[in-house]
């Protein structure tokens, strides 16, 4: 507080941005010291929405608690699930068959896309440009659908058990899959054009909250965050689970470190993970979509990580048991929160409508960070 | 590098390190005044090289905390777990914000959660409780005045 | 109907300001609460004053502005007998131009049209 | 023929021969300030209502569509709604000032009616200064937002305000260089002048590469000016939540918007009088037969369907592009507009005074 | 800056927001791509597999499958099942017990679907039902098996 009384002394502007606002997409305050509109320092106060999900893993069984793990990054939520499943069963050492391998990877990565999307969409939003939120939503809700046919639900759909999915899939799953890319190939092209190469854009977002790979190493950022910035870090290439080892994709890597690589990497991306549904959809390979597993799980003594590349980022599940049903200690490293710390950084000398720019490439979900 | 070579250097940087068997990576601990020096060691020695730390954790074992630093290395691609024993009554360990960056948040989050005093840090206010929150929630003797499941 | 115009306009625009505002005063009834006279910043209560001295980038423009609209001013009746005048009136605007586009020159190399 | 000129001149007689001359004078008056409350009442439902529709179209929706057919009520039912909400005052406000604001804004944005001509002989005011009146009043309109801003006793409103002072100053040049590139090829400040001169063609057409480099100029300074997106800084809700008008609410709000939508009217029925004609049909050169039938259609429906025209490209803007940031946007008029009209200036003066022009 | 280069980064700027309107113009003038629906009149057909809220089959005899082994209870991560039991008289005189009731807290309820996993007789599954919204919370705390129901011969 003292600091803050300053501050103001010196003729500066200390203006909240959030708990209530359009660009923070949830409730995240932002205590922005300015001089005029220039940034001097941000500072992220977070816990509107904490419901200490690790403290209520510790009471939920191991098949309970991967549900709970959906409320997180909502928007990928079926990544978040995946990484949980993985770490119960890399305990439990439950060999998964191969159909719910690629099943998971193939929900995984039209999860990422429908996060992208909406990405894409609120970040066109944030500065300024409506429309594009609308026309992702589109494509969103094509996924959404094939969702909810599948799984029965739309956003937290709760589809991985340890031992593989919940359910086979649905019978109209590949037909609707090559409807979607179809749909999706053409349309993107044509949000390229509206957005992308659009010069307020690219005004906007370039040589704005440059991060350097050095930062982004030291902030622990991950995900396409990081990748913006030129480092390597995506864990489906490096630390490969399921069977990204078998696929045929690129790590997205800009050198830019700017907003508009950042919002490169998202975009291609998309790409990406469309190649990876086309290789997998006419090889879903036929048998059990679950693993014979116990009724009731119990883990080895022991510790366990996993980690997951989720649309944010790199997500580290850490289980620390005692042989009892439940987890004794669970700890979620979610990409949000390490992703965020950067954002004082990153700020530093913009202007408002920077920090609006960046908030929306480091693509913020409140819940992920609060957890 | 395998976990056996990693080892050997990192018993050539620090000789008390004790270290734990199990587990996919190597697991050691160092008593928390050592932890400073040998977290400078492990970001700049060549060949260890451990320039991301992507996860920090606390566990509450009843008898004592136990901080746990996942570090991993961008350049090699090698992981190891840091383990350090704490106080239960008086956790206090020195910060390593200035080594990793990312610490800072990550360290304000564990010490308004277990109640761990990170020494040095520059700013360890609350980041997720009310200021006035009293108590330490993920700690295993807390117990919670409102349970919505015990309704 | 001339300039009684501008009174009538002004008139009708007190009217419709002022008697929207006092109709809407009549159909709600008042609550005052401390909480409502708040200013908003995004629900949580403001640091500092919201008065304060101002930064001196939007203040540049302003002064520039203000050479610039005077020219402007100039130019109006220039503009209005430019065609009957004839080509004296094109050198005339060119050297004009010339010496203000020196200036513009000079305040934009000097850094003045930089928001710092 | 009909037409609204008709209308008034026979109106006018038919007062004069029933009242004597001043009470007839104070009717007209009456009739004056009613037609242009009434005015200014339509033309804030109907761009609202046209903004949510041409938004909704372009976003793949269908836009308002419950109250009334199509919709049509919705704006109606809003202002109902502005009207029962509770105005709230700041406590900390400075109070007559942030009352005063709306006030001024709905003046400014009256005022600017007074030079347009509507349709044939159908004006409130042929000053021979039109072109002057316009851009003097409309530097009103800022006077309202800045003292929005910062009586509001509001970051984010003096914030907005602030912006909003930077900005309006600024396009206002390039503004004033646009229009008096026609004023040169025209040789006179008044409205009608303005548009007897376009008999034969509109300037868009007939005034060559600087007319159409004013236009633009023109149309972005407009946008501008009206605190329009992509320019809309002054109150950019993902950056300010609001701006300026932050802490108002109920019919405070509902006159700063709808002042908002008053002047986006004007600007764009003064870009069509400049730049297509105002009210003039359109013709082409010899065409006796073409330009007959063009004549046949009222002059008042020329003029509105050219405004809403104009209209209709600001908010195709709007929903099309993001916004600029504040220093790119002064940038974008300190580098590139004011530059380019000021030597359009000297292009539209060289043709005029040569007479290259058709 | 260069005069060409001034001129270029103009056209540039000028081309790129064409290319955009001419996007949004499209969609403009193309109403046939629409996708909004009017909700309560064009109901979106749901996938049968949408989970909406539990519910529990009964036959034509009113007859459901539920032992009341409060395995789905078990399951549950939020406690939105209580399961309350009574004992009742066999024709041959033997005391077996039976469900009393099925307190289902929908308000509670993240309809995961472990509950219909975990159901060793089926007896409960998901419905597309999606319109839960009443005016009361307690409307939202429901007895899933209906009165007088009975459980299924042979269902163990």
């Amino acid at each position: 507080m003292l600091e803050e009384v300053s501050a103001i002394d010196q003729g500066d502007m200390i203006i909240n941005i959030g708990p209530q606002h359009p660009s923070t997409h949830g409730v995240l305050q932002l205590v922005v010291t300015l001089n005029g509109e220039t940034i001097k320092k941000v500072e992220p106060h977070l816990g509107f929405i904490h419901r200490s999900i690790e403290k209520m893993c510790e009471s939920l069984t191991y098949r309970q608690f991967i549900y709970v793990t959906s409320r997180m990054d909502y928007l990928s939520s079926h990544i978040n699930n995946h990484g949980c499943a993985l770490c119960v069963e890399k305990g439990m050492q439950i060999e998964i068959p191969e159909r719910a391998k690629v099943i998971r990877v193939l929900m995984d990565e039209l999860t990422r896309i429908a996060s992208h999307e909406l990405w894409w969409g609120a970040m066109a939003m944030d500065l300024g440009a409506f429309t594009p939120f609308f026309l992702s939503f589109r494509e969103r809700e094509t996924i959404t659908d094939i969702m909810e046919d599948t799984c029965g639900a739309r956003l937290t759909m709760n589809y991985i058990v340890p031992g593989g999915v919940m359910v086979d899939l649905h019978p109209d799953f590949q037909r609707k899959v090559k409807a979607f890319i179809k749909l999706f190939r053409e349309k993107a092209d044509q949000y390229n054009e509206l957005v992308t190469g659009n010069i307020i854009f690219q005004s906007r977002m370039k040589n704005v909250g440059v991060l350097s790979k050095e930062d982004a190493i030291s902030y622990g950022c991950t995900g396409p965050t990081a990748r913006g910035s030129g480092v390597n870090c995506d864990i489906r290439k490096l630390y490969p689970y399921e069977i990204y080892d078998q696929l045929k994709f690129d790590e997205v890597i800009e050198t830019g470190c700017d907003s508009f690589s950042r919002y490169l990497v998202r975009v291609k991306e998309m790409y990406q993970s469309i190649s990876i549904i086309e290789q997998l959809i006419d090889n879903i390979p036929e048998g059990d979509f679950q693993a014979k597993t116990k009724a009731v799980l119990k883990l080895p003594k022991g510790e366990f990580y996993t980690r997951v590349e989720t649309a944010r980022g790199e997500l580290g599940v850490y289980i620390v048991s005692e042989g009892a049903t439940t987890p004794y200690r669970i700890k979620f490293r979610s990409p949000g929160f390490s992703n965020l710390s950067a954002l004082n950084h990153m700020a530093k000398g913009g202007k408002i409508g920077d920090l609006v720019a960046m908030m929306g490439t480091l693509d913020l979900v409140i819940p992920d960070i609060d957890r | 590098m395998t976990n056996e070579e990693l080892k050997i250097k990192l018993t050539e940087v620090l000789p008390s390190a004790t270290f734990e068997e199990g587990g996919e990576w190597v697991n050691l601990s160092v008593a928390p005044a050592e932890w400073k020096p040998f977290a400078h060691q492990l970001r700049a020695t060549e060949g260890l090289d451990f320039d991301f730390l992507f996860c920090v954790t606390c566990v509450d074992w009843k008898t004592h905390l136990s901080m746990v630093y996942h570090l991993t290395s961008t350049k090699h691609r090698h992981s190891i777990v840091v383990k350090s024993k704490l106080d239960r009554t008086k956790p206090e360990i020195e910060t390593v914000c200035d080594i990793w960056r990312t610490a800072e948040f990550h360290e304000r989050e564990q010490a308004e959660l277990f109640g761990v005093d990170f020494l040095n840090h520059p700013d360890l206010r609350k980041l997720i409780l009310t200021d006035d929150f009293e108590g330490f929630p993920l700690r295993k003797d807390f117990e919670d005045p409102i349970n919505m499941i015990k309704l | 109907m001339g300039s009684a115009s501008m009174i009538v306009l002004i008139i009708s625009a007190i009217v419709f300001a002022v008697g929207g505002i006092l109709v809407s005063k009549l159909l709600f009834k008042k609550h005052n609460s401390v909480v409502k006279g708040e200013a908003y910043e995004c629900g949580v209560p403001t640091i500092g004053k919201s008065w304060v001295q101002f930064n001196v980038g939007y203040y540049l423009f302003a002064l520039i502005f203000l050479i610039f609209d005077v020219e402007l001013v100039f130019l109006y009746p220039w503009a209005v007998v430019a065609k009957s005048v004839g080509w004296l009136a094109l050198v005339e605007i060119i050297i004009f131009m010339f010496i203000l586009f020196v200036g513009f020159l000079y305040a934009h190399k000097k850094g003045a049209l930089k928001w710092q | 023929m009909w037409s609204l000129g008709n209308i008034t001149h026979s109106i006018d007689a038919w007062l004069n021969e029933s009242f004597n001359p001043a009470l007839a004078l104070l009717i007209e008056f009456v009739i004056v300030g009613t037609m242009a409350i009434e005015l200014f009442a339509v033309l804030g439902l109907v761009l609202v209502f046209m903004e949510r529709k041409v938004s909704a179209y372009m976003q793949i929706r269908v836009g308002p569509n419950r109250v009334g057919p199509k919709g049509m009520f919705q704006t109606f039912a809003d202002t109902i709604k502005l009207l029962l909400k509770e105005g709230l005052t700041p406590s900390g406000s400075d109070k007559f000032l942030f009352n005063l604001a709306p006030v001024i804004a709905i003046i400014a944005a009256m005022l600017l009616l007074a030079p347009i001509a509507f349709a044939k002989d159908f004006q409130m005011w042929d000053l021979n200064i039109g072109v002057l009146y316009v851009s003097a009043i409309s530097s009103v309109a800022v006077i309202s937002i800045l003292m929005a801003g910062w009586s509001s006793n509001n970051k984010y409103s003096l914030l907005g305000a602030m912006r909003s002072g930077a900005q309006i100053v600024s396009y206002e040049l390039s503004a004033g260089l646009s229009i008096l590139a026609i004023v040169v090829l025209v040789g006179s400040l008044k409205m009608t002048d303005i548009v007897a001169s376009q008999e034969t063609g509109w300037w868009l057409f007939k005034g060559h590469i600087p007319a159409l480099i004013a236009f633009a100029t023109f149309i972005i300074a407009a946008t501008a000016e009206t605190n329009r997106a992509p320019f809309d800084l002054a109150e950019a809700e993902s950056e300010l939540t609001a701006g300026f008008h932050t802490e108002y609410s109920g019919m405070r709000f509902a006159l700063f918007f709808l002042a908002e939508y008053v002047n986006i009217f004007i600007v764009c029925a003064i870009g069509a009088t400049l730049f297509l004609g105002g009210w003039m049909p359109f013709h082409i050169g010899q065409w006796e037969a073409f330009n007959h039938v063009m004549d046949f259609i009222p002059s008042s429906l020329w003029f509105f369907g050219k405004t809403f025209f104009l209209i209709f490209l600001i908010m195709w803007f709007r929903w099309t592009f993001p916004r600029l940031r504040i220093d790119q946007l002064l940038n974008l008029e300190w580098k590139y507009l004011l530059p380019i009209s000021m030597f359009n200036l000297l292009l539209a003066t060289a043709i005029a005074i040569f007479g290259w022009h058709f | 800056m260069s005069a060409i280069q001034y001129i270029k980064d103009i056209y540039g700027a000028v081309k790129s927001l064409l290319i955009g309107m001419k996007q949004t113009g499209y969609y403009f003038t193309h109403h046939k791509e629409i996708i909004t629906q009017n909700y309560p009149e064009e109901k979106q057909q749901l996938a049968e597999r949408f989970r909406g809220e539990v519910v529990m089959t009964h036959d034509s005899n009113n007859e459901h499958k539920c032992t009341g082994c409060t395995a789905c209870e078990l399951a549950c991560p939020n406690g939105t099942i209580k399961i309350v039991t009574k004992f009742e008289q066999t024709p041959e005189g033997k005391k077996k017990k039976a469900i009393d009731k099925f307190v289902y807290h929908l308000e509670l309820c993240t309809m995961c679907n472990l509950c219909v996993v975990a159901c060793p007789t089926d007896a409960i599954k998901m419905d597309q039902a999606f319109e839960h919204s009443v005016f009361d919370r307690s409307q939202l705390t429901k007895v899933l098996n209906k009165p007088g129901s009975k459980i299924m011969e042979g269902v163990e």
